[in-house]
């Protein structure tokens, strides 16, 4: 549907990283137990992916599950798609306390693209990423918002944040990436 | 003269010259240059003035402790006052202007102060300047601010950028010096994650200077292939031109890093503040040697000794062609030698103890130069520049022996440990009686997160002033194994604390001896302290200004804590130290700010629609982080009259309001009625599917504090309105109830608030509106209002929900965020031929307050309770508890004495100011004039043509028809009738067609 | 114990001898056995209390006991703001009080506490702080209180260097108090503690209250690291530190202790003769004497006893100040301190009796003490030696039982 | 600049993604309670100097609620666990005692 879109409608710019804002992206934040058996095939169901252990995102292509907090998932699967995963969710997990919420328009995600993203990030984040896990899902602040962000690849890393501040987080990104300001030598 | 000598120079590369200005006047210099060494090596040995009395000021030492060389650098939005010298790196066409004089640095109209220095003891201020009263803010004052203050105003908007980075590490150790790079090179082989920092551009020290030998090579070559060692090492960062400026708790430790400085304007980020968290710091910090106070030791020319070293060694420049030395210690004998290395003349040495038997000395006289054992200065000659000393007997009274021409002097009075990291977060420190220094007592150091040490000194900020120790020190701090590296520095004799020259000084001697050369406080302000009684070494540094300086006194502390001490007739521990804050040295407030100025200085949240606003005409209003519109201008148009337009146009026509800002929460699960019974006032619980209720919530201590529209979404779910900038603490709210009081409760919240954009479209043709985009039964039947439906209207997937709160028919629609703004074009579109108008929060508040509806914020200010704002009917009585209850019952909220709500109308029809308060007859037991209301809202109504008002009055809605007094401006008084707060469609009849 | 006076014509002559003949500003005297009355603290207010005992009612067997060096709390460690212009009818009453009492102590301490009447602006930033400042104008003119709204233009004459603009937080307008300023906080508990020491009161610096001493529920007396001290009333007047002090006592104050920070930058001319606040976005900056700009901002939000806050409210306070006063980016901070401020439920002050009889406190003012320092005193002194006081009587300890706040943040998101 | 790991998610979290939330372990008192108990519950908290239960708030992690266990006068950290305890856990409690030999107890 082309009348929904995106908060900066895709915007970019290429510093030491490239950072750009990626587009519309289905979310759902999933609350309830996160070791019963139905939210395990619920998930499954809607990712493809087992229900993530802490910190942890599984991901698989363009869907995936992160654990949020101890009875909070987020869901992520194209945007076409979530308010039919909802559905199904809300079905899977029917007569189990629970709680579906399609958060996909509250949302901006932004990839941060190159062999120096993470000192973009550090910038931002007061994140040891040392002790960054692989798969690991680390929720924290960017300067003044609450973001989320994980490696969504070799070199990217993919960083969510309300939609309301995407100007913002864009306007950090944009700044951290600046060439000249790389944190460490080559 | 000061100037540059034709050889050497460790750090100036001579094949790239630089030009640079002072006061306007072209020099030269080199690059590696500092500024200081480059004024120096052309003869500008004044560089600006004192405090308090003006006096002519010259550099004194080589480093951060620099207490006098400070100018203005720069221009326009790269102008920057008060920029140290000796710790600024040259860099080509510099503009440098020295301060604090007035009309030039060599004629100094507030050189005044200097002839009448006996009248302006320290402290003088308290004892004067008290008659006539008027007189300190508007004569004494002026003058006495003007003649303070040291640089030049900065004028224009910083045209640099700044910003922070996070770092972690195992360890941090702070100085580049061989004990800081002996620790690097011992941590970083077991591997740990270390940082070493050094806050010059140079790795090395003091040692290189010293031409100690470390491992069989001069120190210099240790140094480079220690650095390049561990500059192979992954797990080190080394870094240079950072300084450390202040250790906090748990291990944070502020890194301020000069980017850009030396390279202004090159586009890179100007200053960065790391945000640094370290396992453990170590101090490599070094010492600081200290000036002796002998009188006339103010005047240009005079110089620590290791300063007049580093000169001569590192930038090839000489302060004098002849320079006494004048010490307590060997080591400034390093210095005469240095001096004799460089061809120059040292025409004494003058050692205030009894005898000077040291290899040193012993050097130094091998060479010929004269040794005078057990003198001081009694003098130093000249006032602008240095022109001789004369001598006299260390343990006499300073009658003068001999005079000795010279142009410079280099004095020591021994050594400081550099102990700021180390005290910052509660490291306390012990009196080594032997060095005459306060160093780290390892056994009481600032303590982190898991009640373990967190700091470790080393090197000769732990004290330890041999190069050989100092490495063992390094190396068995940081845990190394196998054997230190070794040095070769020979043995210095024992030093002899000399607090003043001579020991036995008179009153005149002792007011020209200088302890702070800045902020102008001499040995005989702190005496005099002493004698008034300000005995606790924070009252003598408050009375007398003492280390109060941009210095924070890193010369003067401890020379003016030994003359306190000696006047109080008590030990320097006894007396204590003054507290060591941050900065170590001051940093730049850009950097404090890091990233955060112009466009990303806060958040701005926007609204799917607020493109369109923007390119609108929007008047902005901040409403917590988001920005909605006041009201739309349009060409030519007053704020005033967009709000009448917009109001008009939605009582007659149509109006579309932005509403997405409103939080919305989603409240889940099988307790959840009865959770919402807790925190609402009234009844949530029984709210049936499909329908809307108002709501009000109070804290636990009873006050409103927020309100708005819940609806109950499913048997088991509701979505809780909230106000704009209500949401995340509303939802914080729910959550710390859940998590910490009724975790047992199965309840589960989600903030959705940005997930929908929300528009009210209201006004008589609202309907139709609706209708014309079509999809959805919108009819009067099909959809009563406080009702919600779900379906597509026009193509958007909608939530509508039929609530108002301007008292017109009115719409409320939710549809995804990411549509909101097609949603927005759709309902112009479509609405054009209804008259539709989208209108701001102006006329929204107007209207509601038209219809008597309270508004957060403006009836509430967190002293009201619902009770007093006639809410009684949304407070339900069954219910056995809810959040704020029995703060409610409490004698003072239960009283029937309170304010409470009534409307207001003056009796001219006019508008009554915002906030007035009616008068009661008589004034409280303090002369106040007692009151009995206040104006809560108050707006021109353009529906009704008159001035109409909220208020909440004493006993008020008994009162209806009652006239009150508020007196407004310039004792004009506007009388108000008591009415009924509803003034506009008192039935309802039009939000009910 | 009449003291020497001090003047210019007294520094002139001390001055022919070197300033040899000055004599101690106040005594050292060791703590006798028993005294009337016994103040814990030598703070600003605790001083005040003393003096105004001596000067109002006569009483001068008083001892003040401190733990340091007189003035050494939160006394010498705020940034030295004076100003009146409260909503509230019990706040604007003491504090304007004690902004008139500032006007003369020069003169009633021959001693001079450099008050400047500078003008202090509270910059309305927001449709919110304008609605709530144009209220308290209103309040003020009822309470005796001078103040005015200022519109921007105005603003801008009073204070060149700040950007009325915003863009984020232009200036649109400001509550202007002409006669508030700021005064020089060291020599306000200096100036009280030699005319306190004149009268014959013994300040006690370097004793530390180790126990508090009380029989049937009256109060007998302290016990002291320099020994036990008797008394017939006590006050305790120890900033930061009263919750330790009340359970000495066996009672419990509704108050936590947080840290509050300040800095100040290197000195620069003079650049801004007023105060400037900017509750919006939590800052307020003067400029001092030295020409230091003088920066304070919010507290931590945990209780803390360090004397050391959070550097991340530093960095917020110089961000927003920033933003309103872009020249001060380039300017450097030399120096930044912490204080331990205790804060009640309403951030109002207690000066109250407490549950022991002949127990007073003092307490309770927050990040707001200094301004009070004279009011304060004068009203304490009262209660003290009447049992009552009209300008104490709302600050009772026991008004949130009652649900009877005092609450200064309706208007201003911060208060100091 | 505190670090206190949270006990839900496991992150070293910073300050600066906390909230503090005051004293723990406080009892609620609704309607039916005396002035002085609802007195008590709301505004005399407890201030000591030295151990001291509060709760803090993973604001910008997981959200989740926690509580610690702080010396206010050193800011030494003894622990962090879940904010549905009714009391420190019992070898929290052991620690502090060994760690602060003085200390009376939580109560």
């Amino acid at each position: 549907m082309s009348k929904a879109v995106s908060a900066l409608e895709g915007v970019s710019h290429n510093g030491f990283v490239a950072v750009a804002e990626a587009g519309l992206r289905g979310m759902i934040t999933l609350r309830g137990d996160l070791a019963s058996a139905k939210m395990k095939k619920a998930v499954k169901a809607a990712t493809g992916t087992a229900v993530p252990a802490r910190r942890r995102i599984e991901l698989n292509g363009d869907k995936a599950a992160a654990w949020m907090s101890p009875d909070e998932l987020l869901i992520l699967v194209p945007y076409a798609d979530a308010v039919a995963t909802v559905a199904a969710l809300e079905a899977a997990l029917a007569g189990e306390h629970h709680l579906a919420a399609d958060v996909s328009d509250a949302r901006a995600v932004f990839t941060v693209k190159g062999a120096r993203a993470q000192e973009a990030l550090m910038k931002l984040c007061p994140v040891d990423f040392n002790t960054l896990a692989e798969g690991e899902i680390r929720r924290t602040r960017a300067a003044q918002v609450a973001c989320a962000f994980w490696k969504s690849a070799e070199d990217e890393f993919t960083l969510v944040s309300f939609r309301s501040v995407a100007g913002y987080v864009m306007g950090l990104l944009d700044v951290s990436a600046r060439p000249g300001s790389e944190l460490f030598p080559a | 003269m000061s100037t540059r000598l034709q050889k050497g120079g460790r750090l100036i590369d001579r094949t790239k010259p630089l030009s640079f200005s002072f006061n306007g006047k072209r020099m030269r210099g080199f690059a590696g240059d500092t500024l200081a060494s480059a004024l120096l090596g052309q003869d500008q040995m004044m560089v600006g003035r004192s405090f308090k009395y003006h006096r002519p000021r010259g550099v004194i030492a080589s480093g951060a402790e620099e207490p006098n060389g400070l100018v203005g650098l720069g221009q326009g939005g790269r102008f920057e006052p008060n920029q140290r010298l000796t710790t600024t790196e040259l860099f080509e066409g510099a503009e440098t202007a020295s301060q604090n004089h007035w009309p030039s640095l060599e004629f100094d109209v507030g050189a005044i102060n200097d002839r009448f220095a006996r009248f302006l003891p320290g402290g003088f201020y308290y004892k004067t300047f008290m008659f006539p009263r008027f007189a300190w803010k508007h004569v004494f004052e002026p003058v006495i601010r003007q003649s303070a203050g040291l640089g030049r105003v900065p004028q224009n908007r910083d045209e640099d950028r700044y910003e922070y980075a996070y770092a972690f590490a195992d360890l941090v150790i702070v100085g580049g010096g061989i004990a800081g790079l002996a620790a690097a090179l011992a941590a970083g082989r077991q591997g740990k994650r270390v940082w070493l920092i050094e806050q010059s551009a140079h790795w090395g020290g003091r040692a290189v200077v010293d031409a100690v030998q470390i491992e069989g090579t001069e120190a210099s070559d240790w140094v480079k292939d220690a650095v390049e060692a561990i500059e192979g090492m992954e797990n080190v960062t080394l870094r240079t031109r950072t300084m450390a400026s202040g250790l906090y708790d748990h291990g944070y430790l502020l890194m301020y890093e000069r980017i850009a400085d030396h390279t202004p304007g090159d586009g890179r980020p100007r200053h960065r503040l790391w945000r640094m968290r370290a396992g453990h710091v170590i101090t490599a910090t070094g010492a600081i040697e200290r000036p002796l106070s002998f009188a006339g030791n103010d005047i240009p020319g005079v110089m620590l000794a290791s300063a007049v070293r580093d000169y001569v060694v590192n930038w090839a420049v000489s302060p004098g062609d002849r320079t006494v030395i004048v010490t307590n210690n060997d080591d400034a004998y390093r210095t005469a030698l240095a001096l004799l290395d460089a061809g120059l003349v040292v025409p004494a040495i003058i050692d205030a103890r009894p005898e000077a038997k040291g290899p040193l000395p012993e050097a130094a006289r091998a060479r010929g130069l004269r040794v005078v054992e057990g003198h001081g200065i009694a003098k130093v000659k000249g006032s602008k520049r240095v022109t001789g000393v004369s001598l006299c007997v260390q343990a006499g009274e300073g009658a003068e022996l001999e005079t000795i021409s010279c142009d410079a002097v280099a004095m020591s009075g021994g050594w400081s440990p550099v102990v700021h990291l180390w005290s910052h977060c509660g490291g306390k420190l012990i009196w080594d009686e032997a060095q005459a220094m306060f160093r780290p007592d390892a056994k009481r150091p600032a303590t982190g997160a898991d009640g373990a040490a967190m700091v470790t000194a080393i090197g000769s900020a732990n004290g330890i002033l041999n190069a050989h120790e100092v490495l063992a020190d390094a190396h068995s701090a940081a845990g190394g194994k196998g054997a230190a590296p070794g040095a070769v520095c020979g043995e210095d004799a024992p030093m002899m604390p000399v607090w003043i020259m001579p020991q036995g000084a008179g009153p005149a001697l002792r007011m020209k001896m200088w302890l702070d050369p800045q902020n102008d406080v001499k040995v005989s302000d702190v005496q005099l302290a002493a004698r008034e009684g300000y005995e606790s070494v924070e009252h003598t540094k408050r009375y007398t200004t003492l280390g109060m300086a941009t210095d924070q006194g890193k010369i003067s502390n401890i020379n003016g804590l030994a003359v306190l001490s000696d006047a109080l007739n008590r030990g320097i521990p006894e007396t204590g130290t003054t507290t060591f804050r941050p900065p170590y040295t001051p940093i730049s407030m850009g950097a404090i700010a890091g990233e955060a100025r112009g466009e990303i200085f806060q958040p701005l949240r926007k609204t799917p629609m607020h493109g369109w606003h923007e390119t609108h005409g929007a008047h902005w209003e901040p409403v917590g982080q988001w920005r909605r519109a006041y009201c739309y201008l349009r060409h030519g148009e007053g704020v005033h009259d967009a709000v009448n337009r917009e109001i008009r146009n939605t009582r007659n026509a149509v109006g579309l309001l932005d509403a997405s800002t409103l939080g919305k929460i989603i409240v889940k699960g099988p307790d959840a009625g009865r959770f919402l019974d807790m925190l609402y006032t009234n009844m949530m619980s029984t709210l049936p599917v499909g329908k809307c209720r108002y709501g009000l919530m109070c804290s636990e201590n009873g006050f409103l504090s927020d309100d708005g529209v819940v609806v109950r979404l499913t048997e088991d779910s509701w979505l809780c309105h909230t106000t704009t900038g209500g949401a995340e603490r509303i939802h914080g709210w729910m959550e710390d109830w859940l998590q910490c009081e009724w975790w047992d409760w199965k309840v589960y919240t989600a903030n959705v608030t940005e997930e929908y954009a929300q528009v009210a479209i209201a006004g008589p043709n609202a309907r139709k509106l609706l209708e014309k985009l079509g999809g959805m039964d919108v009819s009067r039947e099909a959809f009563p209002a406080m009702e919600w439906r779900e379906g597509t209207l026009g193509g958007f997937r909608a939530r509508i929900y039929r609530i108002s709160f301007s008292g017109e028919l009115s719409y409320e629609v939710a549809v995804p965020a990411s549509e909101g703004r097609a949603f927005w074009d759709a309902l112009l579109a479509a609405g054009e031929e209804f008259g539709v108008m989208p209108y701001g929060t102006e006329a929204m508040h107007i209207m509601r307050a038209e219809k008597g509806f309270i508004m957060i914020g403006d009836e509430t200010d967190g002293t009201v309770i619902p009770q007093d704002l006639n809410l009684g009917w949304a407070i339900s009585k069954k219910k056995p508890d809810y959040l704020g209850k029995r703060a409610q019952e409490r004698s003072f909220m239960a009283s029937p004495d309170r304010w409470k709500l009534v409307g207001l109308e003056t009796l001219d029809g006019g508008v009554i100011p915002d906030g007035a308060y009616a008068v009661a007859e008589g004034v409280n037991a303090n002369g106040q004039r007692n009151t009995q209301g206040r104006v809560t809202s108050t707006y021109f109504s353009p529906t009704l043509g008159k001035g109409i008002a909220m208020g909440l009055v004493r006993h008020g809605p008994d009162r209806m028809g009652e006239v009150l007094d508020f007196p407004v401006d310039d004792g004009k008084v506007v009388k108000a009738r008591i009415v009924d707060p509803v003034f506009y469609d008192k039935e309802g009849e039009k939000q009910n067609v | 114990m009449a003291m020497k006076r001090y003047s210019v014509f007294a520094i002139a002559k001390e001055a022919m001898s070197y300033h040899q003949g000055w004599e101690r500003a106040w005594r050292a005297p060791a703590p006798k056995r028993k005294y009337d009355v016994v103040i814990v603290g030598a703070g600003g207010h605790g001083l005040a209390t003393a003096y105004y005992l001596g000067k109002n009612y006569g009483i001068t067997n008083v001892a003040i006991i401190e733990k340091g060096w007189l003035g050494g709390g939160n006394t010498g460690r705020n940034t030295t703001i004076i100003r009146s212009n409260y909503l509230q009818d019990p706040s604007a009453a003491i504090y304007e009080k004690a902004r008139s009492l500032y006007e003369t102590m020069s003169q009633d301490l021959n001693y001079n506490v450099m008050f400047s009447p500078r003008g202090l602006l509270m910059l309305g930033q927001t449709e919110h702080e304008v609605r709530g400042y144009k209220r308290t104008v209103y309040a003020n003119n009822l309470q005796g209180v001078e103040t005015r709204w200022i519109e921007p233009a105005e603003v801008k004459k009073l204070v060149p260097i700040i950007n009325i603009d915003g863009p984020r937080y232009p200036v649109l307008g400001a509550l202007y108090q002409a006669r508030g300023g700021t005064a020089r906080h060291d020599a306000v508990a200096w100036g009280y503690a030699r005319a306190c020491s004149a009268m014959g009161m013994d300040v006690i610096q370097q004793c530390e209250v180790t126990g508090v001493r009380s029989e049937g529920g009256k109060v007998v007396g302290i016990d002291t690291t320099k020994g036990a001290i008797d008394c017939d009333k006590l006050g305790l007047v120890v900033a930061g530190h009263s919750s330790v002090l009340a359970e000495m006592a066996g009672f419990r104050l509704p108050i936590e202790s947080l840290a509050l920070q300040a800095l100040v930058s290197e000195p620069i001319k003079p650049c801004m003769d007023v105060v400037v606040m900017a509750n919006t976005v939590h800052g307020y900056m003067s400029q001092s004497d030295k020409g230091e700009m003088v920066i304070g901002g919010g507290t931590d939000g945990f209780n803390n006893y360090t004397q050391r806050g959070s550097f991340h409210h530093i960095e917020e306070t110089v961000r927003a100040l920033i933003e309103t006063f872009p020249m001060i980016s380039r300017l450097k901070m030399l120096r930044q301190w912490g204080g331990i401020v205790d804060m009640t439920g309403d951030r109002s002050p207690l000066i109250s009796k407490t549950p022991i009889d002949g127990i007073f406190v003092n307490c309770g003012w927050g990040t707001g003490g200094f301004k009070a320092i004279p009011g304060s005193g004068w009203a304490m002194a009262e209660l003290m030696a009447r049992g009552a006081s009209p300008l104490a009587e709302e600050f009772s300890m026991y008004r949130f039982r009652e649900g009877k706040f005092i609450d200064e943040s309706v208007a201003a998101g911060v208060a100091h | 600049m505190l670090t206190l790991e949270c006990p839900c998610c496991g992150v070293k979290a910073e300050e600066t993604e906390l909230q503090a939330g005051g004293e723990a372990h406080l009892k609620r008192y609704g309607p039916g309670s005396s002035d002085e108990e609802f007195d008590g519950y709301m505004f005399s908290r407890k201030n000591p100097r030295g151990v001291h239960f509060e709760r803090w708030r993973h604001a910008y992690g997981c959200g989740k609620w926690f509580l610690a266990a702080r010396c206010t006068a050193t800011l030494e950290v003894f622990g962090t666990y879940p904010a549905q305890s009714k009391e420190p856990p019992a070898e929290l409690q052991a620690k502090i005692k060994a760690k602060r030999p003085g200390w009376e107890g939580w109560k």
